[in-house]
């Protein structure tokens, strides 16, 4: 399986109450795109550290890739095992939704993560992080500080990750939105790639064609090493930066306070870990705890947080590395 | 090495008739005969397959398998035809992606099945067109123009799909994928289909012997009479319409049309071509090669997914893996006469 | 006469072909050694095994009266051989000098001395007697006369003991060959040896001293004196039985009907060309290398754009530009440059002879197997190309053999015009004869032949009409009759010749 | 056209002096020259930038064109090496990534700045070396081993840096990107420090002479007693220099150490050198083409940036303004002698 060893700041908790009881043994297969990121090196890690949590799953994770193809080809393999439950982080929603559907089909509950199937018939749970949440987050608090600042006109830029991604669509959606409720707008708006290299490159570019700037949000904190050096090499600070998803790296140089970068809005792995917490409840038939149902909820979108220096301290362990 | 050096550059033979009993089952064997090679590493890639994971040998993998190289297969027919006529063509993966978006958009697939399969062969063959006429006409290297072509069709790809994946919502199209015909999915038939047509092409028409003239000798073949422009910008609009097909197929597998599809499918199919024994300056090369090529990729892929590697030994392995199928490849052509 | 080199028995086998089977050969220094031998018996392999090229598989060399091998061309340029070899050997891509001087740059600390490699290239071409060249010119950007001068000079810059020339003059016109054989007689006058290879036997008779004729890859005599052996028994010694070397006579005067008109055609280096070929009429064109002949064919043929004039096949206009329009008139090509313009090395004699035609074996666009071998191998038979089998790779034939296979593409799509750029260029006698006797049969039945070549005895014999062509402008228009030798060598070489 | 008509079917020329004083600045203009076509094309879109957004012009804003283009840059240096002598390298963005991953591990970091900086060559030269071998004695066609390469220094460096972007932590290193001399990045004149020893070993040595030599006639090269093999190993190790060197670089510029950098720079290197006007099959070729070429490119997305537009829109027009550059470039070198 991907990164056998778990990370030592994977994400999760250890089973409480009724539910840590051990239930019948349950398999739970996973599949998630191929890691070129920390964020989904997390995710692929925090799932594997939370199944060996439980001495009642067995974790049947498939190679993660990047090929569609390949993704279709896996998943396919453990509904042939049949496997009790599924946990699939798609590398394309749509293009796995005939294949979740399948395995509900056959009985096999699918605990879908983060990117979300078209039909609800080809899940069982959804549980995913909010994207359009994370805009408003970033523009919320970009609006604030410039507020408080007393900045009007202010020119804020925006650097997306991979704008082929229906998530950075919606992440832009919400940080236009939140602005709009303070009267901003966004200015020079690029997107890069996910990589260090593309936000090195964009990022140098843009601060060129923005000589000034107020603010800037860039939606991925693997990408932000490279915004910070170009920003560095630069040798521009007169703005503030807000960062995206939460990596270690960021929440350490916003403790730090030493850079432009002042806050980062989460987008967290931890969900990885949550999801195989739902599998194993969904494939035992249990519920939530604390909750009155007696089932696992349909769908769960999880808040996303800003941190800033304040409160850096409580979610540094969640940090995943760059 | 020694005074071998001097043929040495040219390790690939083409169909080229050995002697044998008709002449029919000679150049079909004849493709294989030369590819003894890339059969005896199929073979080495079952025997670990068989070794290590169980569930390879059953039906249902190989019929993955099969599924699994279909796509890549349609257009690695096409590129074959390139590439022996002297070209190459790095547009293929964005091509087809471009294809799959133009045929599942909400407007194309209220026109219903044949009018998506329509436009994608149709934007397939458009987009080889163009590529063939910058090429023969404007007098532009293929290298640039087929990657200006990868970039823009990206681009467009993008801009119609609004970047997202459209669904397949025409439940026909949407059969392709799932239906089978005596157990074996419609997917692998159209890919037989398409090889076999292009085989029937390749070598048993006049348009596939003057691919090979003018991949050979373009100087020869003009001076021969033959139109090399114009065949070579048919070339490009074969390869196109292959990529028009896949469009379809890839529509069908994942439900969906996406600008995200095809990506680097050119390398995928230009090594496949390669390895099948195609030189990349053109003239000589069998399809039959290049259909081994793309089946030993997608079983070095099948092999490590059944063995559920991790992706960075994975590419270790399958840069390893490639060069030793060629060698083993190299080898037996030479042994062979 | 002391010896230089001593060769004996060698053995040298490709796959499928025994190239070479027992060669001895005896060089002496100072001495013009020529080499014959008929397309295929092995010259060509015999001087890259001197060349340290190829490596045999038996046999013994002496140099110097020591054994030696050559394990790498390095090895025997070491040693002192020069060769100066059949295929152009010079990269298109460098200039002149750089050339001259490939793999001996001049240089310090890595670094080129490109003034000296200059002055040097400067002297040798001086010496070849073509100052004209310019040292820094690319070398693709020379005609192939010139870059076969340029390969005369690497050789000379080596200062080896032994220089060979594998067919050096077959681009060269006459004036570039009296230059060469110049050269040739003051290295030996210095003690250095020459081994000489060339298809044309008068050549040998002017410059060489002693013999040695190779048959399939074997030794049939050695070291037979150049000035009195018997042309006769030197081609019976080549091939194995007597051959009829001289042109054959027209048996009849061509026909009254014009094929071929060509009026007032222009190019980028010629103009004004006018001339008309009759059914059954042989026209010659004449003239110096470089001095248009190909350019002009080739714009007939529409291989070129013309800038001006036309051109009727029986009194239709051809579209410019297209050889597709030529080639449906019914013309054909047989080109100059018989392996990069002519050929599909790697595909078999079958698919190269019926390239033109392809689409008559065809059905809808579809060609059976083997379609087109029964014909092939029909109009193979009629121009007795060896061996006769339609399947072979072009490639592993002699060079006459593939000469025929560009005949014999025309002969199968039967036009009415056929236009021969040098056609018996790098051909052995016997191959020779048979073309021409080929062009004389075609002639008889009806077919307008143009022939270019630089051999004027041989437009003299084949021509029923002669024209001659200087810097792109026909200065001449005769019966071949009204002409002879010295005739048209005062017209070719125009107001230049003294 | 006249008759330039029998060698029209080389539409590249080397740098091939027209006549002029030293043969030093013949040569030197005699790359610009034949290279009109792309500074004029620089010219249009220095045009095109000026009109469209106020900051272009700026001292900062060509600073940043030139330093987007440094790392590129080096790389093309290299891969313009290996085309001009007959080959072709794939790996090369992949094998920077690699080679950034290795100098930047911790226990690399650990021993200092030059350690480092002799690690990351290195590991470019070792993979090249390892591409040139195989390629040079093991006879594998160059495409298929750097493709392989590719794939696996991807793995390798996935599996080295676990994934993750390594940190450069080394002061020294991280400072290469942000030290200006006269207000010129260090990495400018990195940059311009390997184009002009690429440029004096290309054309004033005897080892650059010789890549003319091997790309144009590997044979003639053999025959004239030059060891082919070694000489076409030699380059592939220079291209891998060339990769260790751009790793350096951008570990310092993006301050990391990751598996993701280099992606398809292969292409763009490859694109550059070709529409510099080197022939693909080798032979002929100035490396000022390649760099004006690289600049094209790195310009063409500068201007993106400062018009603001959209990812979409500008794959569109990236793939229309390359065709066109090219259609330019070519028509410009037909009309100069
Ligand atoms: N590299 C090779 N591979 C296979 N066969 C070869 C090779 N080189 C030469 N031969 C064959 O060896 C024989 C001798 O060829 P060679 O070139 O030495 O003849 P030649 O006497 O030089 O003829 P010509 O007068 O036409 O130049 C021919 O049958 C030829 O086809
Ligand atoms: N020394 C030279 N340098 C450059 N170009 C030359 C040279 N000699 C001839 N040419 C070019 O060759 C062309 C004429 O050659 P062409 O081949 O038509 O003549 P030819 O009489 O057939 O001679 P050949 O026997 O060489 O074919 C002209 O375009 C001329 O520019
Ligand atoms: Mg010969
Ligand atoms: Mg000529």
């Amino acid at each position: 399986t991907s990164n056998a060893a778990p990370a030592n700041n994977a994400a999760g908790a250890a089973p409480a109450g009724d539910n840590a009881e051990p239930g019948k043994p349950v398999t739970i297969g996973f599949s998630c795109p191929a890691a070129d990121h920390g964020w989904i090196a997390a995710i692929a890690a925090n799932a594997q550290a939370q199944a060996a949590r439980y001495p009642d799953v067995t974790f049947e994770a498939v190679n993660p890739t990047t090929d569609i193809t390949q993704q279709i080809a896996a998943v396919d393999t453990l509904i042939t095992k049949k496997v009790s439950a599924l946990v699939i982080l798609p590398n394309d929603g749509s293009q796995l939704t005939a294949l979740g559907r399948k395995a509900m089909d056959a009985g096999i509950p699918v605990i879908n993560l983060d990117r979300v199937f078209d039909s609800p018939l080809a899940y069982r749970t959804w549980i995913g992080g909010d994207n359009y949440g994370m805009g408003v987050a970033a523009g919320t608090y970009i609006g604030e500080q410039l507020k408080a600042k007393g900045v009007s006109n202010p020119v804020i830029g925006e650097i997306a990750g991979i704008d082929n991604l229906p998530l950075t669509q919606d992440r832009s959606r919400g940080f236009v939105d939140a602005l709009s409720s303070y009267g901003y707008s966004v200015g020079p708006r690029q997107a890069a790639d996910f990589t260090a290299q593309g936000g090195q490159r964009i990022a140098a570019n843009l601060l060129q064609a923005a000589p000034r700037l107020d603010a800037l949000w860039n939606h991925d904190d693997d990408q932000g090493i490279g915004v910070l050096a170009a920003i560095q090499q630069a040798g521009r600070g007169e703005f503030l930066m807000v960062g995206g998803a939460g990596s270690a790296n960021a929440m350490r140089a916003i403790k730090a306070d030493d850079t432009v970068l002042k806050a980062t809005v989460t987008y967290s792995p931890s969900m990885a870990s949550s999801a195989v917490a739902l599998a194993r409840l969904v494939a035992q038939n249990r519920g939530m705890g604390d909750l009155v149902e007696k089932e696992v909820p349909m769908s769960l979108t999880l808040a996303s947080a800003t941190i800033t220096k304040d409160n850096v301290d409580t979610y540094l362990p969640l940090g995943f590395e760059s | 090495m020694s005074e071998q050096t001097t043929v040495s550059a040219e390790p690939m033979a083409t169909e080229e008739p050995a002697a044998g009993p008709s002449p029919w089952s000679r150049l079909f064997l004849g493709g294989v005969g030369h590819n003894l090679g890339l059969v005896a590493v199929l073979a080495l890639l079952a025997v670990v397959g068989v070794a290590t994971a169980d569930t390879f040998a059953t039906t249902a993998n190989l019929l993955t398998i099969l599924t699994s190289a279909s796509i890549i297969g349609v257009i690695t027919v096409g590129a074959t035809f390139v590439i022996i006529g002297g070209g190459i063509d790095l547009s293929v993966g964005k091509l087809m992606a471009l294809a799959s978006v133009w045929a599942t958009t909400v407007a194309t697939q209220s026109f219903g099945p044949w009018v998506m399969v329509l436009c994608a062969l149709a934007v397939g063959a458009a987009g080889g067109l163009l590529n063939g006429l910058l090429i023969a006409y404007g007098r532009i290297v293929p290298f640039i123009v087929t990657l200006a072509m990868l970039i823009s069709a990206q681009g467009l790809a993008e801009r119609i799909s609004g970047r997202r994946s459209q669904i397949v919502t025409d439940p026909t199209i949407a059969a392709i994928a799932t239906t089978r015909l005596l157990g074996i999915p419609l997917l692998v038939y159209l890919f037989a289909a398409v090889v076999a047509i292009g085989w029937v092409v390749l070598n048993r028409t006049t348009f596939g012997r003057r691919t090979f003239a003018i991949g050979g000798n373009p100087e020869a073949a003009r001076l021969a009479g033959l139109d090399v422009r114009r065949h070579t910008a048919a070339l490009y609009v074969v390869s196109g319409l292959c990529c028009g097909v896949a469009a379809i197929m890839i529509a069908s597998l994942t439900t969906t049309g996406s600008s995200t599809h095809g990506t680097l499918y050119e390398l995928d199919a230009i090594a496949a071509v390669i390895i099948g024994g195609t030189l990349l300056s053109g003239g000589r090369g069998t399809l039959v090669g290049s259909i081994l090529g793309v089946l030993v990729f997608t079983t070095i892929t099948n092999l490590f997914v059944l063995n559920n590697l991790d992706t960075d030994v994975q590419n270790i392995a399958k840069g390893a893996i490639i060069v030793a199928a060629v060698l083993v490849q190299a080898r037996a052509r030479r042994s062979t006469p | 006469m002391t010896s230089l080199l001593t060769v004996r028995g060698i053995v040298k086998t490709f796959p499928g072909v025994r190239a070479l089977d027992g060669v001895d050969l005896d060089v002496a220094e100072g001495e013009v050694h020529c080499l014959l031998g008929q397309n295929g018996a092995g010259k060509s392999t015999l001087i890259k095994v001197l060349a340290g090229a190829h490596q045999p598989d038996a046999g013994e060399l002496t140099w110097a009266g020591r054994p030696v091998a050559f394990p790498s061309p390095h090895a025997a340029d070491a040693a002192g051989i020069a060769t100066i070899h059949q295929e152009l050997d010079l990269v298109p891509g460098l200039s002149v000098a750089e050339n001259v001087v490939l793999g001996h740059e001049p240089s310090r600390l890595g670094f080129t001395r490109l003034r000296d490699a200059e002055a040097l290239t400067r002297g040798l071409l001086l010496r070849l007697g073509h100052p004209e060249i310019p040292p820094r010119r690319e070398v693709g950007r020379l005609s192939a006369a010139g870059q076969q001068v340029v390969s005369v000079a690497r050789a000379l810059a080596r200062r080896a003991r032994l220089i060979v020339m594998d067919e050096p003059t077959a681009v060269l016109d006459p004036n570039e060959v009296r230059n060469l054989f110049r050269v040739v007689r003051e290295l030996t006058a210095e003690g250095v040896s020459v081994v000489y290879i060339s298809h044309r036997l008068e050549e040998i008779r002017e410059i060489g001293d002693r013999v040695t004729v190779l048959k399939d890859g074997a030794t049939v005599a050695r070291d037979l004196p150049a000035r009195t052996t018997p042309t006769a028994e030197v081609i019976r010694l080549m091939t194995g039985r007597p051959v009829e070397h001289a042109i054959p006579p027209p048996s009849a005067p061509p026909g009254d009907e014009v094929v071929l008109e060509v009026e007032d055609l222009a190019g980028a280096d010629f103009r004004g060309v006018s001339f008309t070929v009759r059914a059954g009429e042989v026209v010659g064109l004449a003239g110096l290398v470089g001095s248009g002949r190909s350019e002009i064919v080739e714009t007939v043929y529409g291989a070129r754009r013309a800038t001006a004039g036309t051109v009727r096949v029986r009194g239709r206009a051809l579209r410019t530009g297209s050889v597709a329009a030529a080639v449906r008139a019914g013309m054909g090509l047989c080109p100059e440059e018989r392996k990069s313009q002519g050929l599909l090395l790697h595909e078999s004699v079958a698919r190269n002879v019926s390239l033109p035609a392809l689409g008559r074996f065809a059905r809808a666009g579809f060609l059976g197997p083997d379609a087109e071998s029964g014909a092939a191998r029909a109009v193979m038979a009629r121009l007795d190309v060896r061996p006769a089998d339609p399947s072979r790779p072009v490639r592993t034939l002699s060079g006459g053999n593939q000469q025929k296979v560009v005949l014999a593409r025309w002969l199968l799509h039967g036009g009415g015009v056929l236009l021969l750029d040098e056609p018996t260029r790098g051909v052995d006698v016997g191959a020779r004869g048979e073309i021409y006797a080929l062009i004389r049969q075609l002639a008889e039945q009806g077919v307008a032949v143009v022939v270019v070549s630089s051999e004027i005895p041989e437009v003299l014999g084949l021509a029923d009409t002669v024209l001659v062509v200087r810097e792109g402008r026909v200065v001449h228009t005769a019966p071949a009759a009204e002409l002879d030798e010295g005739k048209v060598l005062d017209l070719v070489m125009g107001a230049a010749h003294v």
